[in-house]
This record gives structure tokens, C-alpha cells and sequence, in this order.
């Protein structure tokens, strides 16, 4: 691979891109759900070579009181990188990357949460990158989605969330790291509200017409919509039969007892 | 006191907008005003003041040698930062960078950065041991909304004035310049509002008070996208994107023919 | 020039100096009052290559509240050089000198102010260095003085700054960077109430003679009550015409509406 | 509410340890299942997640180039760093390190350096010039108590799988390796808890807010002792810490085995 | 000395060690109590080349407020180097070295105090490290237990270190830093509170068989033992002859009216 | 109850110096009681700790090699750093220095450097290769007033007693030395209060509190001013300017005999 020149490199061939995959197809995808015991939600990501780990603690009181709103939760999402997961060691102390990352992923997730029914409180969403290849900060955003939903949060929808873009002029789903670094690349990360494809993060770096543009958003809405029924199926795993018994021992009163939770499958 | 004279105001502008209006007159996709002053610091390699409307920014370039990384040895760097200079605003404070100032610096840098406009071979003078990293600093002055667009106007003004100092035996030669650094395209970055659910080009402050999102697209050319970025709590649709970019195509054109 | 060396300058010759100026003669200077919109004060300098700019915010609540001094308002002028305003790009964050001079120029701007009028708040100065070329310090503190009376605060007197010292044998008002690098120069900062001639700021770097040093003050002085007519002319450009028209339009009230004002520039 | 419910917990903990019991039903000398998955990320050179009860840590390794210290130019280096990382508990924070942090990081570190299963001259690359530095970095995924001895195991099982990278012309290949870092040893922390005049091993977090004096020991291998830390305001007699030294050879043994 | 290399050095020959000490004996030790005005209680310790200061301020109230303890005092010792103390320049921000022996010797000063009498409140322990030759956490901790006595602090006990350990084989008492450097050196900071011979400071670095260990404790006890009659030999001859003076003057109220200072040291 | 005592203590200081007399007796431009004790640290290149009455502060030197700045390739240079060491008084913080104990810092520094009693080129070991650098480090230990004078004394003091380390192949040798720090002048700082409009040298920590403004004079030698510092938020008249000049002169010229 390292012989290879990135400009001689054919990022579609045949159908198939370097990694085998099909220009609409994810790495594969994996989430568990509540893999930290402390956490008040959380959930573990494998996405390719990525892997992720996402925390939620809260609702809690915010502090000190002058940050407090007294409309709505504040969402605080912490992405951190650690530092054996990039080639060379990243530098512990959080970098301006990491930090505007780690907004934006505040800011979508807040809009998927019922953030005016929890006044004066904060939503802490803390999300590790063990390993890497490309997509980080999707991953952590899918996972954090899926931990606020473990964590019994109420939401309008899960978060879901994929990269996009180009490679050697064509348009290709969930770009790996060698993808990510043709000559030509286009990195789009996109997340949406599936339900009613609202947009709730979008970012893109490199040169793009807006032809490619508009194949790009098709293919990544597309996207996000496969990584949905993943995140999904991992909730329905661990609620999915949670629920059945405990429908079978409390009856009526189930619904009532844990309402958060009915909200934030659908 | 302050809050509740801000919230009135914010309340009118929703009200105006709903109706296809602006409190200051404006379309919903006209820019306010746009003046440069270039060339405001001797000491800079470039330099310009941007006012748009009443909010002001200031941009200087200095030309630095440095060692190039080890996995480009024939290409420098650029490296653009923005403070929120409390000079500008009863609510900025001096301290570490925040969240907002990261995000305004890093988005007007890869604005700039992916418009591929600065050939960063061209920034090598020895490969593999001497390259130039142009530092771009942005420093607020008067806020009134829009230091995204205000900020990438400032920067790009200064870059496309900045000249490179002449470098003999591995050390600047000072206050003698060995031409200018060259910028094969003008990548302008614009930024929109969505309020009640309208998309409204260059918020002032009052409108960034109002939005519920914040959408900025950077054309590098008028046929090239460049960056985007997705702001605030709010959410946009697919076809509220693609009206951006129609006018930030639009706009950028415009614009790209003053500068 | 730089093909001369420094200890074969002639830095007076012929009763001028290597720009063209008498020794007495300050570099070419101009204020502008009123430039920043949300600041309750502001001001812009040019002093020769040197251009400032100040804003005032405040009196406002000094906070935390352990800071406030019951018996009068904080003055925190925070003077800094922007990262380009320097031969080699200066570091983005405040150095000590920074810091030493933000010091010395707060306590130079207090005597000025009637700071026990406004118990338990703060007086914000910012002061911008844009360009620079020796002097800084004293451009920016005229530039913050103006910027406090912009802002209607209540002052004894305005503080009327300038450099002054020695280069190349030579006392001399107001040394540019060229004389400030002389193998022999001195740098005096100097900044005084020019209603009283109370010295309010008062540094000095290099070797001086007693004999030395009565000159450069007198001539200091003498420098200050210049720099002092151009801060009041500045003033009075805005405020003028502005009260010449508001003594027309509204009549007895026109003073205790501004009261401010008034005191401040005499 | 929630510190009434610990100080429950803390009370019902105490009352059984001074009947010879614990909460889990261990014995007071007994450690929780200790679970070690390797390999778990591709980018470190070395990586292990380990469980210890419901105690959990995760730690990476990076091989860096750096150049020798001036008194030591024929040897690399080792460092050792935890976090205290939120994920982990409602308890932990952002920011620079505190006092805890730095304690876990540095005894975990003299745990492993001065059993000297590293050699350090085999971490030189070239006399004088270049040489290793091997990065351990440890973060709390989630807080049961004990990240001292969980930490020491993570920190053990990532070096053991460490590759070299293979160098060329002072540059690191990347993707190739040249080897495996060499422990003559496996250093294991073993750490104890007084708790109403008992000793226990391995505290869970209750215990640790029960405990009066944490001790810990490291055992280079079944003979020699390499390093010790006392914490926390209680004391030790000299019997006590002789208990735990004798523990800490049976247990450190029977782990030692399993690595 | 640097002629010969350090694994043909014999530490110890004919009993003598490389400084002419015995394999038991300490290294001269010298403590002076209350040399700085301001403090509420001081002393000085000079301990081979090891030359320390140390302060006590408090109790006194903690704050911020939630920092506060309702049922004990907070013993912060803050332990630093100067920068000149050490043979490279130490960087003048606290290192993680002396983060982690301001904790460690804060929980065994703690252990000596009767904290409990003191809710809310702090007492902050500085110790300053002059000049340093192996053995400074040592040397300060008994700085500061000197300190806290000056400061009528009740305690249990003085607390009473040392560092033992061994070189070239040995097993010796209060190692310098030529027999700290030994290839086979290990280092044993250690202290107790003499009266009941409780370990509350115990650390070790480098390798050492079980045997080993037990000759070093031995020999360290009995080392602190020394050191302990150093502490209260200083005290006595501050506060002794000041009792008896006091005794004559003011009769059955002297207990009462310095009440703290009896109980600091038996 | 601090504060009132304080206060009591600053009125009566005022009342006094009112009369033209002093707390301790002193004159108002007599010094107190000059303490100096040298070679406190065999560690530093140089030390000394001095006793201003009670206030007292400590110095010590370090020489360290470095690299000369581009623009001065032949010379060396110094650093003088001062901390407001929280030993010394119940008001004092650890934390990032802050404003005071910069001034401090570079008051004193200036003073030194100003005076140009060091000759940097002296300091140059191997032109546009190596130099020394000077650091010159200053802890307080009680504080009773008037830190910039006792530490420009300890300051010098330890300079005036700083050996020079042998260098061999661009390394230090340890515990050798190659001469002592040239220096051709005593730079000498004098600090006068002005309190109720009298002016007074050497302020004790009462007088601090009571002062309207604060004056430092720097003499080189008997004929040179090489630094001044106006401080706190009052002001000078010229002639009182002239008064401190002259005292600190006189002063100088006395206490630099005895050094």
C-alpha cells in the first residue's frame, strides 16, 4: 500500500473500493449498550477499526450556579481522543480539534433531547476514541446518542450519524483513512434525526461541486438510516426483552415507571 | 435591564423576519455593508480592518520560517486564529480560548485551507529543512453579529496583500521582501441564520440572539464548495441547505469581485 | 540603514534627528474618539507607526464579589500587542511584560478617575496594540484615558503621556525604535496630570546622570502638555459640536444630563 | 441522597470487615475476577482493557523517538500516565491533573521502573542520539475501587504486547515492527485497604471510602519487593505492613502466572 | 568522585561509609523553630546538605466554602524546590514529583494533628526546599511537624522521618545522594509518630527482598527515633525556657492561657 | 479582627510619619538593619539570603547553557525571577504569578540589567552556538515590607558569589568551575513610600499598607540612575522625584561599600 502513490491509486474498481466495500456500503458496525456500570447511560461503538466509548451522567444539577438556564439542560459532550489512538501520541491535553468537536456534537445532541423539561440541570455525554481509522466523531456521536437513550433521557429521536464524501472523483459512504487521504478527498461528516431528516450536524473540508454535493447528502442521509436500525437493534437487545418481563410482572403501572425510555426508540 | 432590552429586540427581529423583513431594511439575503481598510499595521506582513455593518475585525499575517512536518517535507502551513477580544464586547473575557473562538478560528481556517487557494509548496524554501507557516490573527473589535464572514473577509484581505520576507542563509532578511504570497483562488465563507424558520444571510448580533441554527458555507470559486459548518441547537433541512448554497454561490461571486 | 552600524549613528545632527524631527518634536499624532459601537468608550491612536486602540466598559459589577472594594471601583486596564504588531510574531497569550505594563498603566488611569464614586465596581480598559514602533505603553494609555472620558466616567484630569530620553548622547522627546535601539539610549515613560503636573506613571531603563535626568523631565513635561492638546482636541470634536447643539436644543437640563462630560476634560 | 445511600453502604461494609467478611463475599484477602482483553486498539503499539470486579481500565502504549537524556545517552525511557478520565465515575472532572491522579500515574510507574524488567539500554536506538520513549497511558473507564492494582495489570498486559516499530533512517516505518519491547519481569502492585483494623486486598470503592490507610506493594517477582506507597490520613504498624507484604508475594505469584 | 564508576564504589568499608558515617548514623542535623515572623508557627532544618524551611498558617478558614470539611481540618502541605536547589534548574512550576509528596506527606502530617478539633477549617503547611542532597521529603516533613508544635497546633505526636535504605548491599541509614545513585540503591522515606511507632508516611523504590526490608524498617524506626529527640530537644529550647519564665510570672493560669502547646509535644 | 488591627497599625504609622518620625524609630530615609548571609545553597552557582529588618528574601544563581538569540549571536543573558513565596505571609498564594510579583520580578531585573554590570558577551561560549544564561531566583520568606529592595540586595549578593561551571565539550563538568561572574558595577535599588506626603525609604509592611504611592530608584554606581518605577495610585510631584533621587544616591553609595 505504502508503494503505492495516493495519485495512482484507484479508489473505485470494478464497483469496489479499497477496501472491498461498495460505494454505499459502512464498515461494519457494532454497539453494545450499558458497558459502564458508574454511568447513568452508555454504550461501546466498533465502527471499521474505531472504537468508541460513550458515557452519560445526568441529568444533574449544574454547577457553578451562574451556568445554570432556567429554560432548559445544558448538553456538554466531551470528545477526547486517547492518546495511543492515532499513529503518533496525541498530546493529553484536550487540543482545539478535539474541543470544536466536541460543540458541535453538544449541539446535535441537544436537539434530540428534551433539554426544556430538565431546567437548571446539565447532560454530561463523555466520549473516548480508543482506536481510530477515519469517522471518529460520528462514531462518538451514534454512541453518545445511544448511551443518552440507555440513560433514560427523553428524546425526540436518536442521533445517527455517518461520513460521506469523495475519493478519487467518486462519491463514497463512510470514508476510511486511506480514502480520507486521496488527493481529492471530501470529508462530510452528517447527522440527522431520522424520523424527519432534520439536519443536526453538518461540517465538510475539501473541494466539492455542487452536483457532488447533492449525491453526497443522498448517499449520507441514506447512510445515517442503516446506521439507525444498528443503534436501534442494540437498544431493542438490551430493552427489547428487559421490557417484555417487565411487562409481565408489573402491569399497568410499566409505562409509568419508566417513561423516559418508551420516548427515546421512536 | 441590558437582558430585557436584548430580548425585545430580539422579539422585534423574529416578528420582522416572519414577515420577509430585517431591522435594518436588508433583504433576508443581503449583506450589510462591506468596507476594507488594508494595510493597517507596518509591522504585519499583511493587514486589513473589516467592517461589515457596525461589527468590526482586524486581520495581520506574519511569515514565519519553521521546519516542515516529517510527512510533507516540501510544504509549509498556514495556521489562522481568531480571539474574542473583549474589545469588542461587554460580554467577551480575557482567559484561555473558549468553545466559540475555536470553533470561529478553526472554521474560517479550513475555509481558506480547503479552497486549496495556497499551494503549501509553494511555502517551502528548503526541503525537508526550512518552510514558511503564515500565521493569520484575527482580533475582534466591535461586535455585531457575523464575525464568521467579517473574519473571513479580514483574513483573505490580508493574505492577498501579505509579502514574503527575502531569506538569506536561513534568516529573514528584515523590512526586504522577496514578492508576495500567491493565492490561486478567493475563498469567502458565508454564514446564515435560520429564524422562524427562515434562512437569513450576515445575522447581526440581534439575529444571532434570534437564531435557532447557524449554517456557514465556504465557496472556494464560483463553481466549488469548499467548507461547510453547522452551528447552534437548532436543526436544518435538506432543502433549507441548498437554498444556502445558492446564495452563498451568489453572494461569494459578488463579493470575490471587490476583493 | 542597516548597513550602518549602530555606535557610528549621529542620532542629532545639525539640531536633527535621524527622521527629520527637532529634538523636542513629537512623531505625528492623531485621535479619534467614539470608533467601537458597543464599548461605552473607546478611542484610536496613532502615534508615528504606532496605532492603538482602547475601549472603556463600565463602572459594572466587579464580580466575583470577593474582588469589589467597598470604598471604590477597580481599574483594570489590560494593554496588549496583537500578534503582528511585532518584528517576530509575538505569542498569542499575555507575557509578563504585558502584564507589568497593564499593571503600572491601571495605576496611572485610577488617579485620574474619581474611582470612590463607584463603590464595588469595576472600570474595564482594554487597550489593542495594532502596529507598533517604541512607545507603545504611553500611546496606549492616552488612548485609554480619552476612551474613559468617551465614556462619561468623572476624572480629575486626563492622563497626558509620552516617552522621552537619550540616544546617542542626545536627550530627546519621544524616541522612535531606531533611537530606542542607540547602544546608549534610555527610555522614559512618563505620564503626568497636566492640570497638576502630578507624575502618575514613571519608568526608566539605562544609564542617566542627574544632570541627564532634569533635562528629560522638563522635557517630558513639556512633551506631555502637547500630547495633552491634541486628547483635548480630539474630545472636543466630538463633544463640542455635540454640546453646542444640546445646549440649543435642550436648556438648563443640558448639564446635569451630562454631567460626566463636563468634568472630565478640564 | 446519594452520599446517605454511600454512607450506608460504607457503615454495612465496615460491620462485616470486623467480622473477617466482605461485601461480596470475598475473603479479605482475596481479589475479584480479574478479566484482561489484549489487542483492543490497532493503533497503539500495545493495548489491554482490564477488568477487575466491576473495576475497569484501559491502557495504550505508543513507542516515541526521542533523544537521550545528557546523562544517559546510551538509554530510552518509560512513562507512565492515568487519568482520572469522567467516563468512569460521577465523581471525576476534566482538567489538569489533582493530587490522585498524579499518585496513581507515578506508582504505577515506579511499580514497573525500578523492577527494572525494562532494560533501558535496549530502548537505545542510537548512542547519544536517539533513542525510545515508551508512553503508558492509562484511562478509568469505570470506578469499582482499586485502579491502582487494575491500572498495574493494564499497564503490564500493554507492554507485554508492545511491538517495535522498525526504523529507518531515524524515521519510524510505519506499519512495520522490528520486535517486541523486552520485560524481564512482570512487576505486580498489590494494594491493601485498613479498614476497622483489618487489612483487605484489592477494595472495592466502598471499602475505599471505608478505608482508614491504603498500602500498596509492588512485587518485582516472586523474591523481591520494588516499590511501596502509603495513602491516605490512617497509619500502619510494622506487623500490618508485614501482612501485606507477605500477601502481596502469594498474590503477585498467582497473577503473575496468569499473564 | 567521578573517576570511579559507580559499581566499583565500595559504600561501605570497614564500617565507614562513603562520608565517613556508620552504617546507623545520621548525617548532622540541626533544627531551628520560629524563624518567620509572620507564620503561626516555623522552622528551619538543616540535614547534611538539605536545607529546609518550612511555615504553618492556620487553622484557618477554608475556602472556597465547599472545600470545607465539617468534621475535620484540612492539612495541605504544599512541599516545592527552589529552583537552585537541585543541579540541573528546576522549572519553577510545581513538578508531579512534588504534587506527590505534598499529598503524601499532607495525609501523615494529618495523622498527628487533632483535626477533628478544627471543622471547616485549613492549615496550610509550606515547605521549601534550599538546598538538597537526598532526603528533602524527609527533612521537610520533620520541618513541618516542627511547624505545626510552633504553631500551638494540638497533636497526637510529632511526626518523626527519615530515609533508610540500601547501597552496594547495605542496609544503611539516611542515604545521600552519592548512595542514593548506588546501581542497587533503594530509598525508604519513612515516618512514623514515635510514641506509638505508627507508620504514616512509607514509600520505596528499587529492589529489595523481604529480609532486606526488615533490616531497613528496623534501623529506619530507630533513625526516626534519633531524629525525634533532634525535634524535641529544638522545641525545648524555644519553648522550655520561655515556660519557665512564663511559670514564674503568671501562676495557675499558664496552662490555660497556652493550652495547645502542651499537648504538641509528648 | 486582622483587618482592625491592621488598620490601628496603618493609622498610627500615618500619625507618626505625620511628625516626621517612625514606627521603629527610624529616619524617613534611613534603611533598616541589613542582614546578609551568603553560600546558603551548594547547590545554586550562588546564594544568599537577606534579613531587611524583618523582612527577609532569598536568591540563588544557576548558570545554564543555552543558544544566543538570532539578533545577538555573541552574548548571553540574564533572568530574574521573583515569587511571592505564601511561606512568607498569610496573604500570599501559590497559583501563576500574578501582576505584583511580576512587577517585582522585573524591577529588579531591570535594575541589574540596566545598569549593564554584566557585559553579555561575557557570557558567550561559542559564537551563534552557546551561551549562558544567568537565572536568578528569588523566593520570599517574611514579609514585612519592601521585597524590591532586599531582593535587588540578595539578588546581587548572590550574583557577586556565582562561580561559573567548567565547560568541556559543550557540557557542563560537574562540581568544577572555570571563574566567578563578572560584574563591574553594584546596581543598588532604593524604594520610597510616599505616605500622607512625606516621602520615606525602605517601607515596612505597615507603611506598604499606608502608602498613597510607591517610587524605586536604581543607581548604577555613584554617578549613574539606570532604572526607575513609579508604582500603586498615587502620584509624585517632580520635586519629591528629586528628593528620592538624591536619598537613593546617598544610600547606594553606603550600603554598596559594604557589599
Amino acid at each position: 500500500m505504502m508503494a503505492k502513490k495516493k495519485d495512482e491509486i484507484e479508489y473505485v474498481k470494478n464497483g469496489k473500493r479499497v477496501d472491498g466495500r461498495k460505494v454505499d456500503e459502512l464498515r461494519p458496525l457494532k454497539i453494545e449498550v450499558g458497558v459502564i456500570d458508574r454511568a447513568d447511560g452508555s454504550a461501546y461503538v466498533e465502527w471499521g477499526q474505531n472504537k468508541v466509548l460513550a458515557a452519560v451522567y445526568g441529568p444533574r444539577e449544574a454547577l457553578p450556579k451562574h451556568i445554570q438556564n432556567p429554560y432548559k439542560a445544558l448538553v456538554n459532550c466531551q470528545y477526547r481522543m486517547a492518546t495511543f489512538s492515532v499513529p503518533d501520541r496525541k498530546n493529553p491535553r484536550p487540543g482545539r480539534r478535539e474541543i470544536e468537536i466536541s460543540k458541535v456534537c453538544s449541539e446535535a445532541l441537544a436537539k434530540s433531547i428534551f433539554i426544556e423539561r430538565f431546567p437548571n440541570t446539565k447532560i454530561d455525554v463523555f466520549v473516548q476514541i480508543l482506536d481510530s481509522n477515519a469517522g471518529t466523531r460520528v462514531a462518538g456521536l451514534i454512541a453518545a446518542s445511544v448511551a443518552l437513550a440507555d440513560a433514560g433521557i427523553p428524546m425526540r429521536d436518536l442521533v445517527a450519524a455517518t461520513g460521506v464524501g469523495k475519493a478519487g472523483g467518486e462519491i463514497i459512504l463512510d470514508l476510511n483513512k486511506e480514502e480520507e487521504d486521496a488527493p481529492d478527498a471530501v470529508d462530510i461528516p452528517l447527522a440527522i434525526l431520522p424520523g424527519t431528516e432534520e439536519i443536526v450536524l453538518l461540517q465538510m473540508d475539501g473541494l466539492l461541486t455542487k452536483e457532488e454535493w447533492k449525491k453526497s447528502i443522498e448517499l449520507g442521509i441514506k447512510g445515517c438510516k442503516q446506521v439507525y436500525e444498528v443503534q436501534k437493534e442494540a437498544l431493542r437487545k438490551k430493552y427489547g426483552e428487559a421490557e417484555k418481563e417487565t411487562a409481565k410482572a408489573r402491569e399497568p403501572s410499566a409505562k409509568e415507571t419508566k417513561p423516559k425510555k418508551e420516548e427515546k426508540v421512536n | 435591564m441590558d437582558d430585557v432590552i436584548w430580548d425585545l429586540r430580539v422579539d422585534s427581529a423574529v416578528k420582522l423576519i416572519k414577515e420577509g423583513k430585517r431591522i435594518d431594511g436588508r433583504a433576508l439575503d443581503e449583506y450589510r455593508k462591506i468596507d476594507i481598510q488594508n494595510h493597517i499595521s507596518e509591522t504585519a506582513e499583511g493587514s486589513a480592518i473589516v467592517n461589515l455593518g457596525k461589527t468590526r475585525i482586524v486581520a495581520g499575517t506574519k511569515m514565519i520560517l519553521g521546519t516542515p512536518y516529517p510527512d510533507s517535507q516540501d510544504q509549509g502551513t498556514i495556521s489562522v486564529g481568531a480571539e474574542l477580544f473583549p474589545i469588542a464586547s461587554p460580554s467577551f473575557e480575557f482567559g484561555p480560548p473558549k468553545a466559540a473562538a475555536i470553533e470561529l478560528s478553526r472554521v474560517i481556517d479550513r475555509g481558506i485551507r480547503e479552497s486549496k487557494s495556497i499551494d503549501f509548496k509553494d511555502l517551502c524554501i528548503t526541503e525537508g529543512e526550512q518552510v514558511w507557516i503564515v500565521f493569520v490573527d484575527l482580533y475582534t473589535m466591535n461586535d455585531d453579529g457575523n464575525f464568521f464572514d467579517a473574519g473571513s473577509i479580514a483574513a483573505l484581505s490580508a493574505m492577498l496583500e501579505t509579502k514574503i520576507p527575502k531569506v538569506e542563509d536561513g534568516k529573514i532578511v528584515k523590512k526586504e521582501y522577496s514578492g508576495k504570497l500567491k493565492l490561486s483562488k478567493k475563498p469567502l465563507l458565508c454564514t446564515f441564520a435560520k429564524i422562524a424558520n427562515k434562512i437569513v444571510i450576515d445575522p447581526t448580533l440581534v439575529e444571532e440572539k434570534a437564531q435557532d441554527a447557524r449554517f456557514s458555507v465556504s465557496t472556494a470559486d464560483d463553481k466549488h464548495l469548499c467548507a461547510f459548518q453547522k452551528g447552534e441547537q437548532g436543526s436544518f433541512t435538506r432543502s433549507e441547505i441548498d437554498e444556502c448554497i445558492e446564495i452563498a454561490f451568489k453572494r461569494g461571486k459578488e463579493i470575490r469581485k471587490t476583493l
